[in-house]
């Protein structure tokens, strides 16, 4: 059955080539419709093997220059793959009216060209089934991420971030190449390992290497600082992908390496645990400072990495202390987490990007008032922030009720040390959903609601139909998973594990229903539509609205160890010796802590050691002469000594 | 008894590279040249004598001829063009700390090749001295290329390394002489092209184009620059 | 969802209705004995509610659909959470199948919702009031999950009917645990209803108010709805403690005299409870606003210790 | 018989390069000698059989390889050079009489570089290693600007006092094999077999001193400080042959001495040795192109890279290290001489070198589009993207080198991932460079002859990179075995 994932490939290799080699006019409609038949029959095919729970069949072996390449699929790779389908039809329908909006013809096909290849890259990484393979495909994707994210490459800001996350994938794939090298040495083939015993060093050793690649593509704290600037940088389509998919994708190779490469340890489970809180703590509190909406939105990405690997630590640690129920529990809630942040974080950074593209401004001290004036953008936008901060009928609240029931039956059953740890992670886990809620109602409120800000957000008109339809459809999708989560976990083969959200929704619409008849019908129903009540002086302007920071600043004062802010001032006098005071700025900015000190500095220190390496090559003959004579002085006594 | 005479000359030979190391001024760098040659020409007589290998009189004859009289006319003529005498810039090196390091060196190259080639060194065989001067020779030649400014005197730094390799060459017994020739002619070429080189970088920018004009080499038009 | 379940939901809801507007009454009349003013009649809350009822409704024309639908999404939000929280009648089969996670996620849908609504209509209250109901909800929120973790962990199940059955099993157990657990439970409700140490629910002053500056706007039915909510999440926040602490009027089999006794019994638990209220909020002045994680800390503190009690010993 | 040819053609395309006095004749010359060579050469490759009839030359799968690489490279840069030079003839960078000197130069480059590989004689082939010194050093300086007379300068002094060293070693080798069978004999099939009886000392000083001087001819680092000079300065298609055809003779000697000494009992140390300088390779290589600002410098300082990582895969010495080092010495030419050859289409659109040292390139993409792209890719292949060719061998290597030990891959990695950094660090910079409106130079119309060998290099890496073509697994295997390391089937 998984034969037919070839044709779908060959489907989106046709839909990139067509829009990269033809240059006749508005051709990217046409190759998005490509990309859209293709992302529907892939996530048609996907649910059909999901339902059919079909054991893992090759669809395809090949060998690129004596190496073997090998693509199969099974039930995790469907579910994913069915992300990625969904995922491709929303941005399909959405990219060809975004694409209107920019400049530049070159640009538009290019940017239509890629995006289909980067899902293919994305989808041959998560069917590959050869190191060789998954190596490949994976180098792949972050070389067409990284020329997707340089499309304006006109802006100083966007090279940075290119640059930026260039090293990083970069870094990336060092460890993962590593990880291949040394599995291969392990088992002496490329095929992938099963259950290696994770006690002996080497293996210990490759997981490492292998866990930390992973954790530089996912966006984990220490190796975040990329995503904040590339995600935001890129196109909004591309960026809904990275983050919907990329950061799935990443996630995808993390479940697939712990589920069958490894018999995992205790000590494994806890260094992901910590990496899991570390990320997911750290990740909201940046999101809640973030002045520009996307980077606000990439932050949360962090965040949830954060709460999906609390979900695989658990699962490791349980698994390992012989828990099999809430392991498994952990674990289905961190698969279903990923897929519904995927969707619903796909949704907000395309509804994010249709905002962007009709206000001009990313920066939320900027917008203000759109619900009223684009309301089915906003609408959706509203829908996907239901479903980010985890409201119960929506996907984002099934994920979170799973790992933290596994949370609680793991402090009910272990032992009293590890108590403490479930408690530590209980505490971290619900901080991070309270100050997710709040990082959200600002951006929903303050971009949305009141009054605009600015004459962009001002003259903010609703974007065309096509542009909100893709990301109607992610919703409903993440309303469905939300809402028959219980049963589609059934389907699967998971019952019982989580209360019926079905039927719990169904309730709140009857009650809403009966309050309302029971309001209308009881209740006076005459409205006015006044000026809002401004202690009695004129109608309140929009300078006497909240602003992001002002919104955020008691959680600022209450968390300061963690916001280094750093305050920087200016003054001008009129007389030389300073007592006429003319006029000065002073300005608080928050310390980007990661990134002034450890990923500056090291830059700097890599610069100063090639500065010093390269004053070999200034110099004349003579020096370079000297450089050979030293050289044949050391291989003669090399010669002498090694008799 | 021959072989202390050809011992003697080795040392001379040794003496003469550590003369052209430290000479100052062009012309009598290229006596000093011509000094080792003609030495060189000496101790393949005397090998030719001792171990009866006619080839080695034929090869004495060649160096006579090319690294005698042929080479150091060539570039005593490009010497006169250039009316520079005194090369009196050195870098990193001056005269006295070349014959230091040189003396270091061969103290350095003995000692290196006693520990490896223990077995020759045993019996004190003719190779193992040859090995040693030769490959001295040329690391002294290296030396004053690397410690001279002037490209000319690189040039005749790089000539006292090639006689190195040729004396090292005779030590060996049946090195088939066509290679001793090819690369004897394969050298005449490098030095020539070089030798025209250095004339384009030792003088300053404006006479190289006249003097150019003299060899009616290179004919140029402005727009070169 | 078997007919007695029907019951059940139909008779908790109607209790909570019905009972939650005096505990409100209750609680202000005790604050006015206090400081020798008579205070509102027992009734006054009824006829405040009656009359918002009536009263027309103003909407700021800057404000979008959330000013509309946020009242009656949030009524039937708190309403679905009653249904799980069974005040008199622990029923075997229960109507919607919820346990705390659920619970506590209906709550912050609450506050979310009322958050939202505070930055409709561009006014700088709604918008202080908000950002200071978010800064307060996301130090308090740890504490309520780890509350109720030590309340599952305690009572050894997730689901709140199945709490409250071993509750009234082991009911003359007078263990520390259940104490400490109910003094964190007091302080989690203080600040869930925003009562005086941690926010003034009578004073519209700027400098005071978190939970009226939410409101500041809203008038007639919005303004009836949102103040029954309020009062229906104090209620429910109140049976939590009652029916752990002294789960004396529980009822296990239905009977109509059980559930006439046990009602009875559970109005003069909730009275009592409501002086307590009373009392100690008219003891306390309120707290600066960046004093109150201290607060919290407490009630952090006292959750952990009933785990580690309960490990220990 | 059909190894005669090549002499043959080589002489009298040469003959007829004297005659003749237009640009036109002369690069048409060039072009043919260079396809001629190409063609002779594939005949080689598909029919083994004719290989031993010749009675001088001797044939093996190694050395028809590597000439296979240098035909291609010499054809496509030749192609090349005919509107490269054209174009420099009318800019008035070359005189009439420089470029006879010029194509006369190139051909004779090309004769010397097949007589090397295919001389039998180990001496032979230091002598006419020592004549592409000579030429290409003439070649350099053909544009008599100062800077490319002092790069020649370098090249030639630098490379010939190394060469000078490996003949020493030569001598030692000559004498090594005298003494173990009477009679001494330079030929590499002689060695070969002789090499294992003889005195382990000599044969240690041989293969040191022999490394020193083709340590110098292919970059490696004590020696390389001439190579970044010399392809920066020299004229684009001279420099896409430096880089892709010259540098793989100096490799191929190694591999020639190391399959000599693998025998011996000294291989442990000589492969020891090979890694450290190899290693010291990569690293001053990598960290020198982060601070280079010239677009050409960068590019060479990256061969200097890849040559070092060649010289891992040798010193690493098993099967497939071996296997994957030649792989990728036949992408590595490829991708290079592709790159200096786009490179040379933004020399002359910049008039680069400029006054201030620095390559003025500004709206890359307005004025060359095929040229940006074509670099774009050649970096996205040098990095090791899995497109192309570098990646399987990058792959191949390192997990050769994980049989020594795992942190050699890693460090080797890292190296990689900064060389990367670097190559974008300067694509970004040169992208998005604007000139004030109006002051850009005119847009140069690079003829279509300048396009094709680009192309074709970069299809032709991609194909390799792809797939294995049919016999080319068997073919380079057999090539493995006669560098003198068992194969086992």
């Amino acid at each position: 059955m998984s034969e037919l994932f070839i044709p779908i490939i060959l489907l989106y290799a046709l839909s990139g080539s067509v829009s990269l080699c033809i240059r006749k006019k508005r051709i990217w409609t046409v190759s998005s419709w490509t990309m859209g038949t293709a992302g529907l029959l892939l996530s048609l095919l996907s649910l059909y093997q999901v339902c059919t729970n079909a054991a893992g069949e090759i669809c395809g072996a090949w060998h690129f220059s004596s190496f073997p390449f090998v693509l199969a699929s099974d039930r995790l790779t469907a579910v994913f793959c069915f992300l990625i389908g969904t995922l491709s039809l929303a941005v399909s329908v959405y990219t060809p009216r975004y694409l209107e909006g920019m400049h530049g013809n070159r640009r538009k096909y290019f940017v239509s060209g890629c995006i289909p290849f980067f899902l293919l890259s994305m989808l041959l990484v998560l069917l590959a089934r050869t190191t060789i393979a998954f190596l490949a495909f994976w180098e792949l994707m972050a070389l067409i991420s990284f020329f997707l994210v340089l499309t304006e490459y006109e802006e100083e800001k966007t090279r940075y971030a290119a640059f930026f996350y260039l090293a990083m994938t970069q870094i990336s794939t060092v460890f993962v190449f590593a990880g291949v090298i040394l599995l291969h040495s392990l088992t002496g083939s490329y095929e992938y390992p099963s259950a290696l015993p994770g006690s002996d060093p080497l293996t210990a050793l490759s997981f490492l290497f292998l866990f930390i690649g992973l954790a530089i593509k996912s966006g984990v704290i220490p190796f975040h600082k990329w995503l904040p600037h590339a995600h935001p940088a890129a196109p909004s389509p591309v960026s809904a992908l990275m983050s919907g998919m990329m950061i799935s994708t990443a996630l995808y190779v993390m479940f697939r390496i712990l589920l069958r490469f490894y018999v995992p340890e205790l000590s494994w489970g806890f260094l992901i645990l910590a990496f899991g809180c570390l990320t997911a703590v750290l990740g909201v509190m940046y999101a809640l400072k973030e002045q520009d909406l996307k980077a606000l939105l990439a932050y949360s990405s962090i965040d949830n990495t954060g709460i999906i690997l609390i979900g695989t630590g658990l699962w490791v640690v349980f698994s390992a202390s012989g828990y099999p129920d809430i392991a498994l529990m952990a674990l289905v809630g961190a698969v279903f987490h990923t897929v519904s942040h995927g969707i619903f974080k796909g949704l907000l950074f395309l509804t994010a990007g249709s905002v962007v593209q009709a206000a001009k401004t990313r920066n939320i001290d900027e917008l203000g008032g759109l619900l009223v004036r684009m309301p089915w953008t906003g609408g959706l936008f509203f829908i996907g922030v239901l479903s980010i901060i985890s409201i119960p009928p929506f996907s984002g609240f099934v994920g979170e009720l799973l790992i933290l029931q596994a949370l609680i039956g793991g402090l009910m059953q272990m032992s009293p040390l590890m108590q403490i740890v479930m408690l530590f992670v209980i505490s971290l886990f619900s901080l991070t959903g309270a100050l997710t809620v709040m990082t959200f109602v600002k951006a929903f409120g303050l971009t949305f609601l009141a009054l605009p800000r600015t004459t962009g957000a001002e003259k903010a008109r609703e974007v065309s139909p096509a542009m909100y339809i893709g990301p109607a459809l992610l919703a409903g999708v993440s309303a469905v998973l939300g809402i028959f989560s219980s049963q589609i976990l059934g389907l699967l083969g998971y019952p019982g594990m989580m209360p019926d959200i079905l039927t719990l929704s169904l309730f709140l619409l009857i009650t809403a229903g009966l309050v309302y008849a029971a309001v209308y019908s009881f209740a006076s129903r005459n409205t006015r539509i006044t000026k809002t009540w401004d202690c009695g002086i004129h109608a309140p302007t929009s300078r006497m609205e909240y602003t992001g920071s002002g919104f955020t600043q008691p959680v600022v004062r209450f968390f300061s160890a963690i916001y280094r802010t750093r305050i920087v001032y200016s003054k001008e006098y009129m007389d030389p010796d300073q007592c006429l005071f003319r006029n000065g700025t002073a300005s608080i900015y928050l310390v980007r802590f990661f990134e002034e000190n450890f990923y500056l500095p090291l830059a700097r220190g890599i610069e100063r050691y090639a500065e010093v390496v390269s004053q070999l090559q200034k110099g004349g003959v003579d020096r370079y002469v000297l450089y050979v004579f030293a050289a044949v002085i050391a291989l003669i006594v090399i010669l002498g000594w090694s008799a | 008894m021959m072989p202390d005479v050809v011992r003697i000359c080795l040392v001379l030979v040794l003496v003469s590279s550590a003369f052209l190391l430290s000479s100052r001024s062009l012309s009598n760098l290229v006596k000093n040249y011509q000094y080792q040659s003609v030495l060189l020409v000496l101790i393949a007589t005397g090998l030719a004598v001792i171990e009866d290998r006619p080839l080695l009189f034929l090869i004495a004859a060649l160096t006579l001829a090319s690294k005698v009289f042929g080479l150091p006319a060539f570039i005593r003529m490009i010497q006169e063009r250039m009316r520079i005498q005194q090369d009196i810039r050195f870098s990193y090196l001056h005269p006295t700390g070349a014959l230091m390091v040189s003396i270091g060196i061969i103290l350095l190259v003995y000692v290196c090749f006693a520990r490896i080639l223990h077995t020759l060194y045993a019996h004190n065989s003719l190779f193992f001295l040859g090995s040693v001067i030769g490959v001295s020779m040329v690391l002294m030649g290296l030396l004053a290329v690397c410690t001279r400014k002037m490209a000319i005197t690189k040039v005749i730094g790089y000539l006292s390394m090639e006689n190195g390799v040729l004396l090292f060459g005779l030590f060996v017994t049946e090195l088939p002489f066509i290679i001793e020739f090819v690369i004897m002619v394969d050298l005449i070429i490098l030095v020539l092209l070089t030798t025209l080189l250095t004339v384009g970088i030792d003088s300053s920018i404006e006479e190289y184009k006249v003097r150019l004009q003299k060899f009616h080499l290179w004919t140029e038009e402005e727009g070169a620059q | 969802m078997n007919e007695f379940s029907i019951l059940y939901g139909f008779l908790n809801i109607s209790l909570v209705l019905l009972v939650s507007p005096l505990f409100m009454t209750v609680i202000k009349k005790v604050k006015a004995r206090v400081q020798e003013r008579s205070g509102p009649q027992f009734l006054q809350g009824y006829y405040n509610l009656a009359k918002l009822f009536r009263k027309e409704t103003l909407y700021s024309d800057y404000s979008s659909f959330i000013s509309r639908i946020a009242p009656y999404a949030s009524i039937s939000i708190l309403l679905v959470a009653a249904l799980q929280v069974p005040l008199i009648w622990v029923p075997s089969q229960e109507l919607v199948t919820g346990n705390i996670i659920v619970f506590l996620y209906l709550l912050v849908a609450g506050r979310f919702l009322l958050a939202l609504l505070g930055l409709d209509s561009a006014s700088t209250f709604g918008g202080m009031g908000s950002s200071r109901e978010m800064s307060l909800s996301a130090i308090i929120e740890p504490v309520t999950v780890v509350v109720f973790a030590a309340l599952a962990y305690v009572m050894g199940s997730l689901s709140i009917p199945e709490i409250f059955r071993n509750a009234t099993l082991q009911f003359p157990a007078f263990s520390p645990t259940i104490l400490l657990l109910s003094i964190s439970f007091f302080i989690l409700i203080l600040v869930e209803t925003g009562r005086i140490p941690v926010d003034n629910p009578e004073t519209h002053l700027e400098l005071t108010m978190v939970h009226e500056g939410m409101l500041l706007d809203t008038s007639g039915r919005n303004l009836a709805l949102f103040e029954l909510g309020h009062a229906v999440k104090q209620t429910l926040l109140m049976a939590f403690l009652l029916n752990v602490l002294l789960p004396v009027g529980m009822v296990l089999d239905v009977s109509v005299s059980a559930l006439l006794i046990g009602g009875f019994l559970f109005l003069i638990k909730g009275l009592g409870l409501c002086l307590v209220i009373g009392l100690f909020e008219s003891s306390l002045a309120k707290m600066r606003f960046f004093q109150i994680p201290n607060l919290f800390m407490i009630a952090f503190f006292l959750s952990i210790l009933t785990i580690f009690v309960e490990v220990m010993l | 018989m059909i190894v005669m040819l090549y002499p043959v053609c080589g002489v009298i395309i040469l003959l007829l390069q004297l005659t003749q006095k237009k640009h036109q004749w002369l690069s048409l010359l060039g072009v043919i000698h260079s396809v001629l060579y190409l063609f002779i050469t594939a005949i080689l490759v598909l029919y083994p059989k004719t290989w031993d009839q010749n009675l001088f030359f001797i044939v093996d799968h190694l050395n028809v390889f590597v000439m296979l690489i240098t035909s291609i490279i010499f054809t496509s840069a030749s192609v090349y050079a005919v509107g490269y030079i054209g174009g420099l003839v009318k800019s008035g960078d070359i005189d009439k009489r420089s470029l006879r000197i010029f194509y006369f130069g190139f051909s004779l480059l090309l004769f010397v570089t097949t007589m090397a590989l295919f001389s039998p004689d180990i001496a032979l082939f230091w002598i006419f290693a020592e004549l592409t010194t000579v030429l290409s050093a003439l070649l350099i300086s053909i544009l008599t600007i100062r800077a490319n007379i002092d790069a020649s300068l370098k090249y030639i002094f630098i490379c010939s006092t190394s060469m000078l060293f490996s003949f020493l070693g030569i001598i030692f080798l000559f004498e090594a094999i005298r003494n173990s069978t009477g009679v001494g004999s330079l030929e590499w099939s002689v060695i070969l077999k002789e090499a294992s009886t003889c005195d382990s000392g000599m044969i240690w000083i041989a293969f040191v001193l022999f490394f020193i001087g083709f340590a110098a001819k292919s970059g490696i680092v004590p020696f390389h400080t001439w190579l970044a000079d010399a392809h920066a300065k020299a004229p684009s298609a001279v420099s896409a042959v430096l880089s892709g055809a010259i540098l793989n003779v100096g490799m191929y000697g190694i591999f020639r001495m190391t399959g000599i000494v693998h025998g011996t009992g000294v291989a442990y140390q000589a492969s020891l040795l090979l890694l450290v300088f190899a290693m010291i390779t990569m690293s001053v290589a990598v960290f020198s192109m982060l601070c280079q600002k010239k677009l050409k410098s960068l590019i060479a300082f990256s061969s200097i890279e890849n040559m070092g990582f060649i010289l891992l895969g040798a010193a690493i010495g098993t099967p497939m290290a071996f296997f994957w080092a030649l792989f990728h010495m036949l992408g590595h030419s490829l991708i290079k001489a592709g790159l200096f050859l786009s490179a040379g289409i933004l020399h002359r659109q910049y008039k680069i070198p400029t006054r201030t040292g620095e390559d003025e390139i500004g709206d890359l993409f307005r004025l060359q589009p095929v040229a940006a792209i074509t670099l774009m890719g050649g970096f996205a292949a040098l990095i090791g993207m899995p497109v192309f060719p570098l990646f399987f061998s990058k792959v191949g290597i390192l997990i050769a080198c994980a049989e020594v030990s795992i942190w050699i891959p890693v460090l080797v990695l890292l190296l990689f991932a900064i060389a990367a950094a670097a190559l974008i660090k300067f694509y970004l910079s040169i992208m998005a460079a604007e000139f004030p409106d109006g002051e850009g130079p005119a847009p140069y119309i690079a003829p279509v002859w300048m396009i094709i060998p680009i192309i074709t290099l970069l299809l032709f890496s991609v194909m390799i990179g792809i797939m294995m073509l049919p016999g080319e697994e068997s073919f380079l295997l057999a090539a493995v075995s006669d560098i003198g390391i068992r194969v086992n089937p």
